[in-house]
């Protein structure tokens, strides 16, 4: 009982986090049909934004909330600035060319992050614990439970009504849908997709960023941390179905609940869960839960 | 390879063939018998049942019930790659053709496949420009006279020139049966009948028998020895391109709705 | 410094056999090539303090400013000059750069590896062109296991210490211990930190048993899963060799959810980070530095002057990876001028005869070049329980205790896996 | 023009095997981890041109590699050719097994099912404690029908093998692009409908694709684990097959030979890179795959192609 009531919060905890890790990518992908490998800078940026963020708060004795919404709005402001710049700076240069080649410029564009990264943070690494600490911790049970994973639940969760709301009741939510659905038609119907593309890639990396500033007061914000969520989000999102955000919150539900199992029933097969359920569900389902393959018209 | 038909055998029998999509009835009750080579033109408004008709016998379509024989040999339900080995061959109301190689590449390709010696190894040390292929192609494509066209990329043709070129690649190697999906769709009204008049002296030059898709009568009438008249999924008329369109039910069904996007959709 | 890569191809065999004319005796400086993480996120807690280790050392053996008996300059009066490479990147590309600085560089001797698989992969190819290549901080005891080395050492000593200087600390502080967990990385490292502990702790407290044994991933980062875990068992201690990036999240999340409060933890590598932790690390952690290192070595002179020279430069006290580094030097400069005759520079066939089962000590504590056949050297350990001092502001190792040398490693000749199953027969403590 | 290409690249051959005794032995050993991974670019490249990128091309490498190291570590078995040889069959079986599955998928999903793949292996691997897990284990030298080699001798042993089996490889996968099979690539990247109504099974083709892909993965993997002396599961982590992808588009698909330079080249910056900035070397290949997709869209290869048209151009 107590097993499976921690492995339902676990799961819905790491599920949380893939999920906020994983929206970003999968909304790129959808509209602009880029896998972007760059996703994981944003997140290492996000991280590190929040970081300094925390940094200066915690010196200037701020209340947490206040802390916390300033750490989330550097590192959103962040993954703005660097959504913008490489979108107009670098993309739109290459739109048009082979979708893998596209996924290369972003790992190009990845690698050189990586190292900018050494350049403005240096290589240590930063903790920025103070929110988690500062969120405080609830007994249930036999169970601790850290209030500041229950947060990320919670964030989670608001993203996910979020972009549900703005697919479905907002003009811009329902131009994106259209852009998502049918690039020509959108065209045709005197879409600006170019706008579209723009905004799209911007919020994608603020997403990304987001993820990164969420997990930073969680994790040791250090090198590398960027490539391991790549994987992580690439799976989540190939679970789902690409381009899908209901498919998203799925695979990152089922990931979730499978690698908190795992990892109380079953250790040895945790390295595994991940990459078993991918391939598993490809090997059912070729696009994933929440896409159809499309049937070849003659 | 290429043996004498006997002429009073049907190049291709069909006994009836039915389609359904869940419950909807794509096709039915479709028994048709062509001699070799005959033109047959196929006429029916969009959705009664033509293209589906096409499908089920180049394999693109498995059908829910018949059975479809080419030269005697039960075809029904075979993957269309083995139907094409078999003889029977097909172009598209699209056409279907690849963009980014010259014409003669496009032909050289299609003829080197036609010609391989088969099998899995066959492909991998047959080189695909061979004398004899190379030969072939440029057979082809004076035959369709796109000579002029031989080196421009195919994605930079003009539209008639496409069908030529999708329809010599369903030539280059030498079918017996040969099924065109509206040859001239997308065609402008005066260069239609020019069209036609080069693929149908080139398919009466190999002695190819012929069905194709057409919505406009005036065509039919021109270059099919026989007509099947489509409605509903099923055969209403059959006969000579006269009796077919002179029929009161084909024209009131048929003849009246010509252009795309009829009510039958 | 190294010009010959930019010229293409062709030309690089005029270049290299330019290289290899006769080298002046005297006045051309040492190479010593010095790899280690200089990106990835083992640059942080081991890779830069190593490098750091290396430059401060060096620089002090160039001014001739190291404490007696490593007062000379340089190397017996020859100046020292320090090629420094990144160990990052696949095993092939690391044979390559090794390849580089020996072939390409001509350095006279490699110090470095974090990786070990970095080290396997090393120690053939360094016998093979036969390059003096010391090991800095890479553990697993394969290195000399699998095969008798002739040009490899490895002052430091092998991880196996640090598994069973655990074991050997809990069973000394936690009398009535029944249960206790682990939670390793899933590689190398984790699995063969766990296998050492795990038998040793059934040599010296066979009556514990193991409960919850987990591997997440290495650099997963999320560890809540894991942690739920812990908090559902009944053991009253969890061991770990996390490192940094991983050990200060684990640690962070766990004290949100005062894992620390159940059991204790004990972190075999711990030293490395609590600089940075400080009073995120809970008190009574059992901290371990693989090695009598950092705050846990003991409190003698040549120890105080090299904190003291780290601190000035980088403001921050040296931690094991520094110390690692350190000790390698300074037993390959012994070496060095062990093997040096009057003003001739020594063959590399000399610094290794030389090098073989020597000893000394340094800012760790005293080193034989025990085993693999006077290759691989041990020390010591000494583990600690850690202490927030709040009113120095300070981290603190406290209630220390040391192992001897003999008591933590095993005799030579003997595997270590099999040393520990065999129930450690021979230790000397 | 089909002569000609054959005689440079002859050529090329002849003066990369005689110079080596020339040229250092850190060169040679670099060239020869070079034109190993240049066989899983040539494979690389096989699948491209068919529009298909695979994200784990590492899975053969790793499975040649590991094939190699544990046929050695077993049997003590070294005759290089045939264990080189039993790396590229082994990869090829787990190809030809693999693709019956992989032939199904196109763009995107055929990358991230191969990377899933790939990252199965590295689990498993890392799994084995008994192979050493990360740390993975050594291979001891080669021996080439006998003969056993030492110090240079070994080096330049390695480069020379390597760089027939290299040449081997490029003559068949040469007459492979010209056959009926190999001249579908593009084809099916066009038009796989019209391939089909040709009269031939797309998925066959790419399954065939795959397992050459495989096999050339194999040598290359079994060809590394030699020159290396050592095997580790990071062979099949996403990041080796990223690098093999890289070189490919470094590459570009226009020619066999394009792979070989193309990794030559690589390997030389990234040396280079590391060698004079050893914190941002990331940053060095990063710019230089960027500008290569900028500048130069179809590869090192297209250089050639531009230099003859240039030519071709001339009266």
């Amino acid at each position: 009982m107590l097993t499976a009531f921690a492995i339902l919060t676990d799961g819905l905890v790491y599920a949380a986090y893939l999920f906020i890790v994983a929206i970003g990518l999968t909304l790129i992908f959808g509209v602009m049909k880029i896998l972007n490998v760059t996703h994981g800078s944003f997140y290492a940026f996000g991280a590190y934004g929040a970081a300094t963020a925390v940094g200066i708060y915690a010196n200037a004795d701020w209340p947490a909330a206040l802390g916390f919404l300033f750490m989330i709005t550097l590192a959103m402001l962040v993954g703005l600035i660097m959504g913008i710049i490489l979108e107009r700076g670098l993309l739109r240069l290459v739109y048009g060319k082979d979708e893998v080649v596209i996924v290369l410029v972003t790992y190009a564009t990845f690698l050189i992050l990586e190292d900018v990264i050494v350049l403005i943070w240096g290589a240590q690494s930063y903790a920025a614990y103070q929110p988690m600490v500062a969120a405080g911790s609830i007994e249930i049970g036999d169970l601790v439970l850290s209030n500041y994973d229950i947060l990320l639940v919670a964030i989670a969760v608001v993203l996910a009504a979020l972009a549900y709301w703005a697919l479905k009741y907002t003009r811009q939510g329902r131009l994106l849908t259209t852009v998502i659905f049918d690039r020509e038609t959108a065209a045709a119907f005197g879409i600006n997709v170019t706008l579209v593309y723009t905004a799209t890639f911007v919020i994608g990396a603020m997403l990304g960023a987001l993820g990164g500033a969420v997990m930073a007061p969680k994790i040791s914000v250090t090198l590398g941390i960027g490539v391991e969520v790549i994987v992580l989000a690439f799976a989540v999102v190939a679970i789902g179905g690409m381009g899908s955000i209901e498919g998203a919150l799925i695979g990152a539900l089922i990931v979730g609940i499978c690698r908190a199992a795992a990892v109380h029933l079953a250790p040895q097969i945790e390295l595994f869960v991940i990459y078993g359920v991918m391939a598993l569900v490809l090997v059912a389902r070729p696009y994933g839960l929440f896409v159809r393959a499309q049937p070849r018209k003659i | 390879m290429k043996e004498a038909v006997n002429g009073d055998k049907p190049i291709l029998a069909v006994r009836d063939l039915e389609k359904t999509f869940g419950s909807v009835v794509a096709a039915r009750d479709i028994t048709v018998s062509v001699p070799a080579e005959q033109t047959v033109g196929v006429i029916g408004a969009n959705g009664a049942g033509k293209t589906t008709f096409v499908n089920m016998i180049t394999g693109h379509l498995t059908p829910s019930k018949g059975t479809i024989l080419f030269e005697d040999k039960d075809i029904t339900g075979m993957p269309s790659r083995e139907i094409t080995q078999l003889g029977i061959s097909r172009s598209f109301q699209v056409a279907q053709i690849f963009p980014t190689l010259s014409v003669f590449d496009n032909m050289v390709i299609a003829a080197a496949v036609a010609r391989r010696a088969g099998g899995l190894l066959g492909n991998v040390t047959t080189p695909v420009h061979s004398p004899d292929a190379i030969a072939e192609a440029d057979a082809t494509i004076d035959l369709f006279q796109i000579d002029r066209y031989r080196n421009t990329t195919a994605s930079q043709l003009p539209q008639g020139v496409r069908k030529l070129l999708d329809i010599g690649m369903a030539v280059v190697g030498w079918p017996r049966l040969l099924l065109l999906d509206e040859p001239t769709s997308g065609i402008s009204i005066e260069e239609k009948f020019d069209l036609m008049n080069v693929v149908m002296s080139a398919l009466k030059t190999r002695k190819i028998t012929v069905l194709f898709v057409e919505h406009d009568m005036e065509i039919v009438a021109r270059f099919a020895d026989r007509v099947l008249a489509f409605y509903d999924g099923t055969v209403i008329a059959d006969g000579t391109a006269h009796e077919t369109l002179d029929n009161p039910r084909v024209q009131e069904l048929i003849s009246g709705v010509r252009k795309p996007g009829g009510a039958h959709a | 410094m190294s010009l010959y890569v930019r010229i293409p191809f062709a030309l690089a065999a005029l270049a290299s056999a330019a290289a290899i004319a006769p080298a002046h005796a005297q006045q051309a400086p040492i190479k010593i090539g010095i790899v280690s993480f200089l990106t990835g996120p083992a640059a942080s807690p081991f890779g830069i303090p190593g490098r750091n280790g290396a430059e401060i050392v060096l620089e002090a053996f160039n001014a001739g400013k190291a404490p007696a008996p490593f007062d000379k300059v340089g190397f017996g009066g020859t100046k020292l000059e320090a090629k420094y490479v990144d160990e990052a990147g696949s095993v092939q590309n690391v044979v390559t750069e090794f390849r580089n600085l020996v072939q390409r560089d001509q350095v006279d001797a490699v110090v470095g590896y974090i990786s070990s698989g970095s080290c396997l992969a090393v120690a053939p190819v360094a016998d093979e062109l036969k390059a003096l290549t010391v090991f800095y901080d890479c553990g697993t005891p394969r290195i000399f296991e699998e095969k008798a080395r002739s040009y490899v050492f490895r002052v430091s000593p092998h991880a196996t210490m640090d598994g069973v200087g655990a074991a050997r600390y809990l069973v000394a502080k936690k009398k009535n211990l029944t249960s206790f967990s682990g939670i390793n990385q899933n590689y190398a490292w984790g699995q063969d930190s766990w296998r050492d502990f795990a038998g040793a702790m059934k040599v010296l407290a066979p009556k514990a048993t193991a409960d919850k044994v987990l591997f997440p991933k290495l650099f997963a980062g999320e560890y809540g899963a894991e942690i739920s875990t812990l908090l559902t068992s009944k053991s009253q201690a969890v061991h770990t060799s996390f490192w940094n990036g991983d050990l200060e999240s684990f640690t962070y999340q766990q004290s949100a959810r005062g894992l620390d409060k159940r059991m204790t933890i004990i972190m075999t590598t711990g030293e490395a980070g609590m600089w940075r932790m400080r009073d995120k690390l809970p008190d009574g952690t059992i901290i371990g530095g693989r090695g009598a290192n950092g705050p846990l070595a003991r409190d003698t002179d040549i120890n105080k002057w090299f904190h003291q020279i780290y601190m000035d430069r980088y403001n921050t006290p040296p931690t094991y990876p520094a110390y690692q580094m350190a000790q390698s030097l300074l037993g390959l400069k012994l070496a060095y001028e062990k093997a040096k005759k009057g003003d001739a520079k020594p063959t590399t066939d000399e610094i290794a005869a030389a090098f073989k089962g020597i000893e000394f000590t340094g800012p760790a504590g005293h080193v034989k070049m025990a085993l693999g056949n006077g290759h691989q050297g041990i020390t010591e350990t000494a583990y600690g329980t850690y202490k927030f001092n709040k009113q120095k502001n300070m981290p603190e190792i406290v209630d220390i205790m040391r192992f001897p040398a003999e008591c933590v490693n095993p005799p030579a000749g003997i595997d270590a896996d099999k040393w520990i199953a065999d129930g450690m027969k021979g230790a000397k403590c | 023009m089909i002569t000609r290409e054959k005689l440079a690249g002859g050529l090329a051959f002849l003066f990369a095997a005689a110079a080596a005794p020339l040229a250092p032995e850190w060169v040679v050993s670099l060239a020869t981890i070079a034109f190993a991974n240049a066989l899983v670019v040539l494979g690389l490249v096989v699948l491209w041109r068919t529009g298909l990128v695979s994200f784990g091309q590492a899975l053969y490498y790793c499975i040649g590699a590991y094939t190699v190291a544990l046929i050695v570590r077993w049997s003590g078995f070294t005759d290089a050719f045939a264990l080189v040889a039993l790396g590229g069959v082994g990869a090829g079986i787990v190809a030809a097994l693999v693709g019956f599955l992989l032939a199904r998928y196109r763009e995107i999903f055929f990358a991230m099912l191969s990377l899933a793949l790939s990252m199965i292996l590295y689990g498993v691997l890392v799994k084995t404690e008994t192979l050493g897990s990360t740390d993975g284990f050594s291979v001891s030298t080669p021996s080439f029908l006998g003969y056993r080699p030492h110090g240079e001798a070994l080096g330049l042993s390695l480069y020379w093998f390597t760089l027939a089996i290299d040449a081997v490889a490029a003559v068949l996968v040469g007459a492979y692009f010209r056959s009926v099979a190999g001249s579908l690539a593009t084809p099916i990247r066009d038009n796989e409908i019209r391939v089909e109504f040709l009269g031939v099974s797309v998925t066959r083709i790419i399954h065939t694709k795959v397992v050459i892909a495989g096999v050339l993965g194999g040598l290359g993997g079994a060809l590394a684990a030699l020159t290396i002396g050592h095997v580790d599961p990071a062979m099949s982590y996403w990041t080796t097959s990223g690098g093999f992808v890289f070189v490919t588009i470094l590459a570009g698909a226009g020619s066999v030979a394009a792979a070989f330079v193309g990794s030559l080249v690589f390997e030389m910056v990234r040396s280079f890179a590391v060698d004079i900035m050893p914190g941002l070397w990331q940053m060095v290949l990063g710019s230089v795959l960027l500008l290569t997709i900028l500048f130069l869209p179809d590869g090192l290869g297209s250089l050639v192609a531009r230099l003859r048209k240039r030519e071709e151009a001339k009266p």
